[in-house]
């Protein structure tokens, strides 16, 4: 679905990679890895036609994303390495200003199911700023099964998380790729999520 | 002309062009004074004090172009995409914030004997101190931004914004009523000045205008210097 | 439609939008941007006394008076009015008959505008002081030039 | 469908934040009473004195007191990248812009409307003159709404100096306070007036989309 071909690209005339082929499909998972500063992030923004490429392109359904940015919206979701839930609100609120920004179908025992494997449940009614770092990472996870749709994009995704929600996050991988979902995401750390392929930048 | 767009191809323009430039600036500018102070005649209603003319219209004029080349460049700049269009924005801002205070201060100087007062805040006075202020407010974003690419292009996007006052500054004399007089030169009309008091005038801002484009060229060199060294 | 058909119609939707905008501030502000008012645009009913306006026009030939050495009596007009004005300060140099002025002050009553501020306004005209003389030798001097 | 349901999740979220920031705008508004308090001791107790130069002080700290909160206009979600989320949710940076200053327009600059009548007991202003002072502030707020809307998208990468935006807002609001101020004191003019003033509203309204949209995508590619 999504191809790049021939990436490269330089910002204030800088070279952050260069001629980076990738060719994301239903059913794969793409981890990105690299050291800091090796512009894993960088190609990250790019498929989100953040970042002006210098050379090479990216399509989307055969066609450029440039022309075609709001279908592919509609079928992407982009986690930051920073949260983006609201931290005065309480965990429940912003569950709720999710469902209805993203337009959600998912019903209420789906969000209690995963909040219980989340271990997220005890603190529904609490404020997001008296949670723990890596709780309210968890708790942007939610994100993906709230918005429900096919392509994930995801940076360090595993960073600042305790070995039993890394498995958490392998088996919901698993699950996503099993219904034709695929995941790009960037990675710094061994895990032993089971990815299709592996990029080096 | 496409050395007003790429920098190497300014860059050898701007060596052949300084020199001349400068030399011409300083004829124009030694006998420009000359005909300011000795030759030219005085003025029947406002005496001698009409000399003060000679500085301020130029520097009137050149404030007002500087502005109109700012606002040409940001839209090269940012709808075609031309890295030039920047550096020019960069490096002419100054010039044009200096060419306004001097046609600022001596309009001070020449409204206290004429006018009876220093300031006044109608129209034209008005909306030149804003003028004034927005090429302030153009030197301080290029100082206080960290990241030059951001910098750059949200100076051009407050250059062509700002450009709403341009108009205003021009046609304030013809809309509204104003203690500032209209224009004396304007390209519909004969001039309403006498030939011996205009040619003192095109010669100052001739003179100016060669000032402004020396000063200029060595402030975009520079700037092009300080981007090559950014680069490697 | 594309959406590069969508961003044109939107750029033209601004320019119309800035368009009439400009066009209602022209004609509306041809009335309210006054550094001054003309004497003729001073309805004597509906005078606010000591309130600060400012008045321009041309001062009146032969109207001028100096009562004593810092004060001066004189009409200003815009030939279709004319408004008495007393002023007590130093007049600027440009100022004498049939020369543009701007004052600043405040009516004392229905009829008398009492100055605190005189600005002489000159035109947008430049000639040299001889060729006025000249002008005048040979009967060609225009009134206009005021 | 999707996008008038998408407009009204917007609001709703932007409800809910400011309502749990309410001591913001609350701080904006004891800022407005304290400049008058100082005002009025300041001046003196020469009630005519105060009357008449309270329009000028009301606009004036209108214009202050919600400069005040412009840094809030996008740095919050910018920062914890709720503006992307937006963006790629398929609002345009452009509508982004418009939404947001809607939403400043109701949330920051309303609550200053309903402290006017107050303001004015305080400074001697005539009631019937209160209903005047309310149309400008109308139609005014909007403009300075726009108008930071602008200045803050594009000092969002500006770390160093934030008042420069503060400083561009006000220097672009002279001509609103010069119209707002006469609307109160020329009320036979009152028309055209408005019709000056909600010119100037069309001409910021029209060129906020593209500024502060622009910025916004400038912004967010080079963070």
């Amino acid at each position: 679905m999504i191809l790049v071909k021939d990436l490269s690209i330089e910002r204030s005339n800088k070279k952050i990679f260069e001629n980076v082929n990738l060719s994301l499909g239903s059913g794969k998972i793409i981890l990105l890895k690299g050291k800091n500063g090796s512009g894993k992030t960088t190609l990250l923004k790019a498929l989100l036609n953040l970042i002006e490429p210098s050379s090479g392109a990216i399509y989307w359904k055969g066609k450029l994303l440039k022309k075609n940015l709001y279908n592919f919206f509609n079928h992407v979701t982009y986690i930051a390495d920073r949260t983006s839930s609201l931290s005065n609100l309480s965990v429940q609120e912003n569950i709720k200003i999710w469902k209805k920004f993203f337009l959600s179908s998912i019903s209420n025992s789906q969000v209690d199911n995963i909040l219980e494997t989340l271990k997220l449940d005890i603190y529904l009614d609490q404020k997001v700023n008296s949670l723990s770092f890596g709780e309210t990472k968890k708790l942007e996870f939610l994100r993906l099964i709230i918005e429900n749709k096919k392509i994930w994009i995801l940076d360090e995704p595993l960073s600042n998380l305790d070995n039993e929600s890394i498995d958490v996050m392998a088996q919901t991988f698993e699950d996503h790729r099993s219904k034709e979902g695929s995941i790009i995401f960037s990675s710094h750390q061994i895990s032993d999520i089971n990815v299709s392929e592996e990029v080096l930048l | 002309m496409i050395f007003l767009v790429n920098p190497s191809k300014f860059n050898k323009v701007a060596d052949y062009v300084f020199l001349p430039v400068l030399i011409l600036s300083i004829i124009l500018f030694s006998i420009g004074l000359i005909f300011a102070f000795y030759l030219s005649p005085d003025d029947y209603q406002q005496g001698s004090t009409v000399r003060i003319m000679y500085v301020h219209v130029p520097s009137a004029w050149l404030a007002l172009l500087t502005y109109v080349i700012m606002s040409l460049y940001s839209i090269a700049g940012l709808a075609f995409r031309i890295p030039f269009g920047f550096i020019i924005n960069t490096a002419v801002a100054p010039i044009g914030a200096v060419f306004t205070l001097i046609c600022i201060i001596s309009g001070s100087l020449w409204g206290k004997p004429m006018w009876g007062t220093w300031w006044v805040w109608d129209a034209r006075l008005t909306s030149v101190a804003i003028l004034f202020i927005i090429y302030v407010i153009i030197i301080f974003i290029n100082l206080s931004f960290e990241n030059r690419i951001v910098r750059e292009k949200v100076v051009a996007i407050f250059i062509l914004v700002g450009s709403v006052n341009l108009p205003i500054v021009k046609f304030s004399v013809d809309w509204w009523n104003t203690l500032h007089q209209p224009a004396t030169i304007s390209k519909l009309s004969k001039p309403s000045i006498d030939p011996s008091m205009m040619t003192p005038l095109i010669i100052m801002t001739f003179a100016f205008i060669m000032m402004g484009i020396a000063i200029a060229i060595l402030r975009i060199k520079t700037e092009i210097i300080s981007r090559k060294s950014y680069l490697s | 439609m594309s959406l590069r058909f969508q961003r044109l119609l939107l750029i033209l939707l601004t320019l119309v939008i800035i368009l009439s905008a400009v066009l209602l501030i022209l004609y509306n502000t041809r009335e309210n941007v006054s550094y001054f008012y003309t004497p003729s645009e001073i309805d004597k009913s509906d005078i606010i006394v000591n309130k600060i306006i400012r008045i321009g026009g041309f001062v009146e030939n032969d109207s001028f008076n100096k009562i004593s050495s810092g004060s001066f009596k004189f009409k200003i007009t815009d030939e279709k009015a004319s408004i008495l004005v007393t002023f007590e300060g130093i007049l600027p140099d440009l100022f004498r008959e049939g020369q543009g002025a701007v004052i600043e002050g405040a009516f004392v009553d229905k009829n008398i505008f009492n100055a605190t501020n005189v600005f002489a306004k000159h035109d947008e005209n430049y000639m040299p002081a001889s060729i006025k003389e000249d002008l005048q030798n040979t009967g060609n001097w225009n009134k206009k030039y005021k | 469908m999707i996008i008038l349901k998408k407009i009204i999740s917007f609001y709703y979220r932007e409800y809910k934040l400011n309502l749990s920031g309410f001591q913001d705008i609350l701080t904006n508004i004891i800022f407005f009473f304290v400049s008058i308090f100082i005002f009025i001791f300041s001046i003196g107790p020469d009630k005519e004195t105060i009357s008449s130069i309270g329009i000028g002080i009301v606009w004036t700290l209108l214009l202050l007191s919600s400069t005040l909160s412009l840094r809030k206009f996008y740095q919050d979600d910018f920062e914890n990248g709720n503006l992307l989320i937006m963006h790629l949710n398929g609002l345009s940076f452009g509508f982004i812009a418009i939404l947001k200053t809607f939403s400043h327009f109701i949330f920051v600059q309303m609550p200053f409307l309903l402290s006017i009548p107050i303001a004015c007991i305080l400074l001697n202003i005539e009631s019937d003159k209160l209903i005047y002072l309310f149309y400008s502030f109308a139609l005014g707020s909007f403009i300075l709404s726009c108008l930071g809307s602008i200045s803050s998208s594009m000092n969002l990468m500006n770390q160093r100096n934030f008042l420069l935006g503060s400083i561009i807002v006000m220097i672009f609001s002279v001509p609103v306070i010069i119209f707002s101020v006469s609307i109160v004191n020329l009320e036979e003019n009152f028309n055209s007036l408005i019709s000056i003033l909600f010119g100037i509203l069309l001409i910021v309204f029209a060129i906020n989309p593209w500024a502060s949209g622009l910025c916004l995508k400038l912004s967010l590619e080079n963070n």
